[in-house]
């Protein structure tokens, strides 16, 4: 039987960021995963990611996988792929099917890292081929590169269902709406507004009736609930759709836990059946360790920062490093983590109505209801100001933990502060020279470029653009509104696209001097 | 009233749900406690399905065809669940000389006690069951012999005495039987007391700690079983299988599935560290114990595993008796894994034992007081 | 969970909803109707709905449709959810050939 | 091959092995090696994988990663092969599943 300090059994981002750090200290390291492909699910995440420089904020997931992968190679892991772990028996041995057999392995510690499976809502034809899980149009569209459809409904409005709306207009398809039957967004604001300016329209409050079709999906019906969620008579919609993609939340994939023995609980707070576990992510069996979702659903960057901390703990459970190593490595770790838990969206606030940021602004409850800022409510927010001559416009307004617009900045024109969850602020004293680094570090896609003077009657608004075909200079078209509406003409007066920016193109439009706070989109047609 | 009734059953096993059952048809009211959250979760929904007369003990093998007989083909009418009866008959495998020695004593038995069982060459074995590999030189066939669901009998009986008034409570960890005045009518759980005129005690390997607060003892051992299921596969028969060596037995299901049991070799001696008792190199060798008899289903998929234990008395048949020293105690227990297939019976004959009636068979080889010392 | 379950304890009638044909376990086809109607029959905890109706039995062992049926259970008991055990985890954690079990390569 | 996404603003043109010939219930298919079954027949327009036992109801891709197991169908006469996380090969002959076997109702 072959052993090893550690198995890790998942290669996401908590399983490698927890291999890395355990191996880093000298354990001999194994790290199974059933996928062809490392990094779990941060393959199929093409969005740069939030938080700040420690969180590694800015980057898109699946780069995040390749650093990792590459470090974790470094450090001298052992990663075996199309390994599926089939169980975890007593005194932690881990049976593992591996090409054309099982194999069996023992370690002294084990970690387990699965990560989450998607929850699943049922309604009339929900078993009809062309209803999927998000993680399935994002397995097809980012993996494969196969369009899960070519007409899609969203049911979800949490993280995951916005930014897979944007990743299915990325990738070609139409989104003919997001559906909630929450009365208000989920997910990120800034999510939201990325694909409401692209025209999707959001229908809160209202959930699938039907999936209509015999053989697969042709139709989808969607009607608004009321506070009981249930339906209102008379308000159906009908859409004409191939697809209907659900994103529902996930629940944590605990089975092995539970199998190996660890104590479980159900925790709605954590998202279903998750093991207890202590702050270091210990189990109620000494030697089995948990990281990421598989503890409690929460994202990407804080399942790494959990994955090095359970890995930093298994170290010292075997004598690798002392305690006091330990407790100094996990305290530096849970501050960064401590940094992704704040703001509107930490985990304290997860089902309340937040109604006014940190700084004492009112929320923009548009955002909350349709998707995008009103225009009336933009002008209450920081990171909004008016001048001569080109300079940024931010349209975030809720607290969330992100900072990579601050350092973007050559001229530190933009302010956030120690608190990562601050809403940028124009600092109006210093020149913006118009380089774009903002507009293009904003994981968010919510800062422009505004030239308010640009033109007699004109003025030049630059927009993050993340589309193929990418638009050519001197091409007319038209410019779009927050709610993707089309509110004037436009033409394109300059394409950058630059490797710092990594994929974001910066699209500068010339716009009527009136729509300057008002177009934030461009489209060719009409 | 609530915690009082004419019998007191202790397990929410087949036993117990068949035995509450039968009670509730002759109006007795009937309260079982059941430790567990759930009904039927020891041997009851832990075993081989198998519904078999041949290969078993002599003694035991009237009640097997009393079942077979008036019982297992009108269940599912009766209790109104479908508990997926075959009755298509049990091929019991040998592949060498050795295991027809075996397989001919056992027969010789069965044939004695008067069930309809014979020796069959291959190429019978094969007109019966056109999956069986070469290997398989001849069998045991017993044409009456058959399989059932254990989960949904189990479920059927609870369901049925459930509806005819049986009061069932789980999560019940009886303590304790008390003798009052003489006479066992009290059982003392970890947080109540239930007192009734008789008291079945049919809990598994668990009867022996209860039996002992009122100074009995059944020698029995707690011994492990394994099985695995497959996924659902195209029809292929509806033979019990079962071989010479004891290396795997099964069937397949209704839903398609197989479910097969088999051994290891060292159950006997299975550690269990109370987190989950599967054995890592259990399963596989079950699958390579099936593939040398059936090498069709090398690509079925296993789709999971279990384990349970079975209460495998001395000498192999379980004791169903009244106590004599304990009066208006009855013990059923050490089925010794193949209770399923005389659970109806026995749930029948316990409820005559419960009302004093006459049993419609004779229990004297299941006296609780027939071990004696060797020598 | 209240550790004695009474499972004689007055549900109500069974009243048919409109949805009671809905799939709810895709792979073995059980609809919502049946997971009340088997909750009703005295299945009351997940594990008995599992052997009653195959919920969770099939191909996928359950990943899709575990916490789905959980709720109708929840719901028909009048009780939280948080209060029902899921069943048991069993090895093979994902669907294995009988031939690649078989095979140990170590 | 509309579904087929040739470049992507982020992730570039897509990358695919070598093409390949499969059929399905009969008809020849192109594909690329080493992709999933599922995502091939998905380039061909295909939605149905399979009809259920009990109700025969159709069923296609739901979670394309291998747990639901929806996607399944008869491949190279072997039924329940999980079509979403199996790689294309050349040749291969691909089933719609009627139940547990390749034989309609």
């Amino acid at each position: 039987m072959k052993r090893f300090d550690l198995i890790i059994v998942g290669a996401g981002p908590s399983g490698l960021s927890a291999a890395i750090e355990a191996a880093n200290r000298g354990m001999n390291v194994v790290v199974f995963d059933e996928n062809e492909k490392p990094g779990g699910q941060l393959f199929k995440q093409i969005h740069k990611f939030f938080g700040s420089k420690e969180h590694k904020a800015k980057v898109r997931g699946f780069v995040i996988g390749e650093q990792l992968l590459k470090e974790a190679s470094e450090a001298g892991v052992t990663v075996v792929l199309n390994a599926t772990v089939i169980g975890l028996y007593q005194d932690k041995e881990v049976v593992v099917k591996i090409g054309d057999g099982v194999e069996h392995y023992k370690a002294d510690s084990v970690l387990i890292a699965t990560g989450a499976s998607e929850n699943m809502v049922t309604f009339e034809g929900w078993t009809l081929p062309g209803v999927i899980g998000a993680g399935a149009a994002q397995t097809m569209m980012n993996l494969h590169g196969i369009k899960p459809g070519q007409k899609v409904l969203m049911l979800g409005s949490g993280n995951v269902g916005l930014v897979v709306s944007f990743q299915l207009l990325q990738a070609g398809c139409e989104v003919v709406g997001l559906v909630d039957a929450a009365p208000r967004v989920g997910g990120y604001g800034v999510h939201a507004a990325k694909i409401a300016r692209c025209g999707v329209p959001f229908y809160l409050s209202h959930t699938i009736v039907k999936a209509e079709g015999t053989d697969c999906v042709t139709g989808v019906t969607i009607a608004q609930v009321d506070k009981n969620f249930q339906f209102v008579e008379g308000s159906e919609k009908h859409f004409d759709v191939d697809t209907i993609c659900l994103a529902v939340g996930l629940s944590p994939m605990s089975q092995l836990l539970k199998m190996a023995g660890c104590k479980m609980e159900d925790n709605p707070k954590r998202g279903g059946q998750v093991p207890i576990c202590d702050e270091f992510g210990a189990t109620s069996i000494p030697g089995i360790f948990v990281a990421g979702d598989v503890s409690g659903i929460e994202e990407a960057s804080s399942a790494m920062i959990g994955g090095r901390i359970a890995g930093i703990t298994a170290a010292q459970y075997l004598g690798f490093i002392d305690k006091e190593e330990q407790l100094t490595k996990c305290e530096e770790n849970k501050k960064a983590l401590d940094g992704l838990r704040q703001g509107m969206f930490a985990p304290k606030n997860r089902g309340k109505l937040v109604e006014k940021t940190e700084e004492g602004i009112p929320v923009s409850m548009n955002l909350l209801e349709k998707g995008f800022i009103a225009n009336d409510e933009m002008e209450r927010f920081p990171g909004v100001t008016h001048k001569a001559g080109v300079h940024p416009v931010m349209e975030c307004t809720q607290n969330i933990p992100c900072n990579p617009c601050q350092d973007a900045c050559p001229k530190h024109c933009i302010k956030i502060g120690e608190k990562i969850t601050s809403l940028p602020a124009v600092d109006e004293s210093v020149d913006c020279i118009g380089c774009g680094m903002c507009v293009a570090s904003c994981s968010g896609q919510a800062i422009f470029l505004l030239d308010e003077t640009y033109e007699e009657g004109f003025a030049a608004v630059t927009l993050p653009y993340e589309f193929l075909p990418l638009p050519k200079e001197g091409e007319k078209g038209y410019g779009l509104g927050r709610d993707g509406k089309v509110v004037c003409e436009a033409e394109v007066v300059q394409v950058k696209t630059a490797k710092a920016f990594d994929h974001t193109n910066l699209l500068t439009i010339k716009v009527p001097a009136d729509m300057a706070m008002k177009a934030r989109f461009y489209k060719k047609e009409a | 009233m609530g915690n009082t009734a004419d019998v007191i059953i202790i397990g929410g096993g087949i036993i117990g749900c068949a035995t509450a059952y039968y009670l509730a048809k002759k109006n007795v009211s009937v309260i079982v406690l059941e430790k567990d959250k759930s009904i039927g979760n020891g041997g009851s929904s832990r075993n081989g399905g198998g519904v078999r007369q041949s290969g078993r003990d002599p003694r035991e093998l009237p009640l097997a065809m009393y079942a077979v007989e008036h019982m297992w083909p009108t269940l599912s009418e009766e209790l109104g669940v479908d508990v997926e009866y075959h009755k298509e008959g049990n091929l019991r495998l040998g592949k060498t000389k050795k295991h027809l020695e075996i397989l001919q004593g056992l027969t010789d038995k069965a044939q004695a006690c008067g069930l309809k069982v014979n020796m069959i060459d291959a190429n019978e074995v094969k007109r019966i069951n056109p999956y069986l590999s070469d290997e398989v030189i001849g069998a045991s066939w017993c044409p009456t012999d058959g399989h059932a669901n254990p989960l949904t009998a189990t479920l059927g009986f609870y369901k049925a005495a459930r509806a005819l008034g049986v009061r069932f409570y789980t999560g019940e960890d009886v303590i304790a039987i008390k003798k009052i005045k003489g006479i066992a009518n009290t059982v003392v759980t970890k947080k109540n007391v239930y007192t009734g005129g008789k008291i079945i005690l049919a809990s598994g390997y668990a009867s022996r700690k209860i039996a002992a607060t009122v100074g009995i003892d059944v020698p029995m051992q707690n011994v492990l079983i394994e099985a695995l299921v497959t996924e659902a596969e195209p029809k292929m028969f509806n033979q019990m299988l079962g071989t010479a060596d004891a290396d795997f037995y099964g069937h397949q299901t209704n839903h398609g599935s197989f479910v097969f049991g088999g051994a290891s070799g060292y159950e006997e001696m299975n550690k269990d560290d109370g987190t989950q008792p599967t054995s890592s190199i259990t399963a596989p060798c079950i699958c390579r114990g099936i593939m040398k008899y059936i090498p069709k289903l090398a690509d079925a998929k296993i789709v999971r595993t279990w384990a349970g234990y079975e209460d495998v008395s001395a000498d192999g048949i379980p004791v169903i008796s009244k106590i004599d020293e304990v009066p208006g105690l009855i013990l059923a227990c050490g089925f010794t894994g193949h209770g399923f297939g005389i659970a109806p019976v026995v749930g029948k004959l316990l409820s005559e034992l419960g009302t004093d009636q006459q049993t419609t068979l004779d229990l004297k080889e299941f006296r609780y007081d027939r071990f004696k010392a060797v020598i | 969970m209240e550790n004695i379950f009474d499972r004689s304890v007055d549900l109500g009638e069974f009243v048919p909803q409109p949805d009671d044909d809905m799939i709810v376990c895709r792979c073995e086809e059980v609809t919502k109707g049946q997971i009340r109607q088997a909750v009703h029959d005295g299945m009351f905890t997940i594990t008995e709905i599992r052997r009653y109706l195959r919920t969770g039995m099939g191909l996928c062992q359950g990943q899709t449709c575990a916490k789905l049926v959980k709720r109708i259970v929840a719901n028909e008991l009048k009780v939280s959810m948080d209060v029902l055990e899921p069943a048991s985890s069993r090895a093979p954690m994902r669907p294995i050939e009988m031939e690649v079990f078989a095979r140990e390569n170590n | 091959m509309a579904d087929r996404i040739i470049e992507h603003p982020i992730l570039g043109k897509t990358e695919k092995g070598k093409k390949v010939t499969f059929t399905f219930d009969g008809k020849e298919m192109e594909g690329y090696e080493g992709e999933p079954i599922s995502v091939a027949l998905k380039a061909a327009g295909v939605m149905k994988h399979r009809y259920t036992k009990k109700e025969h109801k159709p069923r296609g891709i739901f979670c394309a990663i291998g747990r639901c197991t929806d996607c399944v169908m008869v491949v190279d006469g072997k039924p329940n092969v999980r079509t979403c996380v199996t790689p294309l090969k050349e040749g291969m002959k691909v089933q719609t599943q009627y139940g547990v076997s390749a034989e309609p109702f």
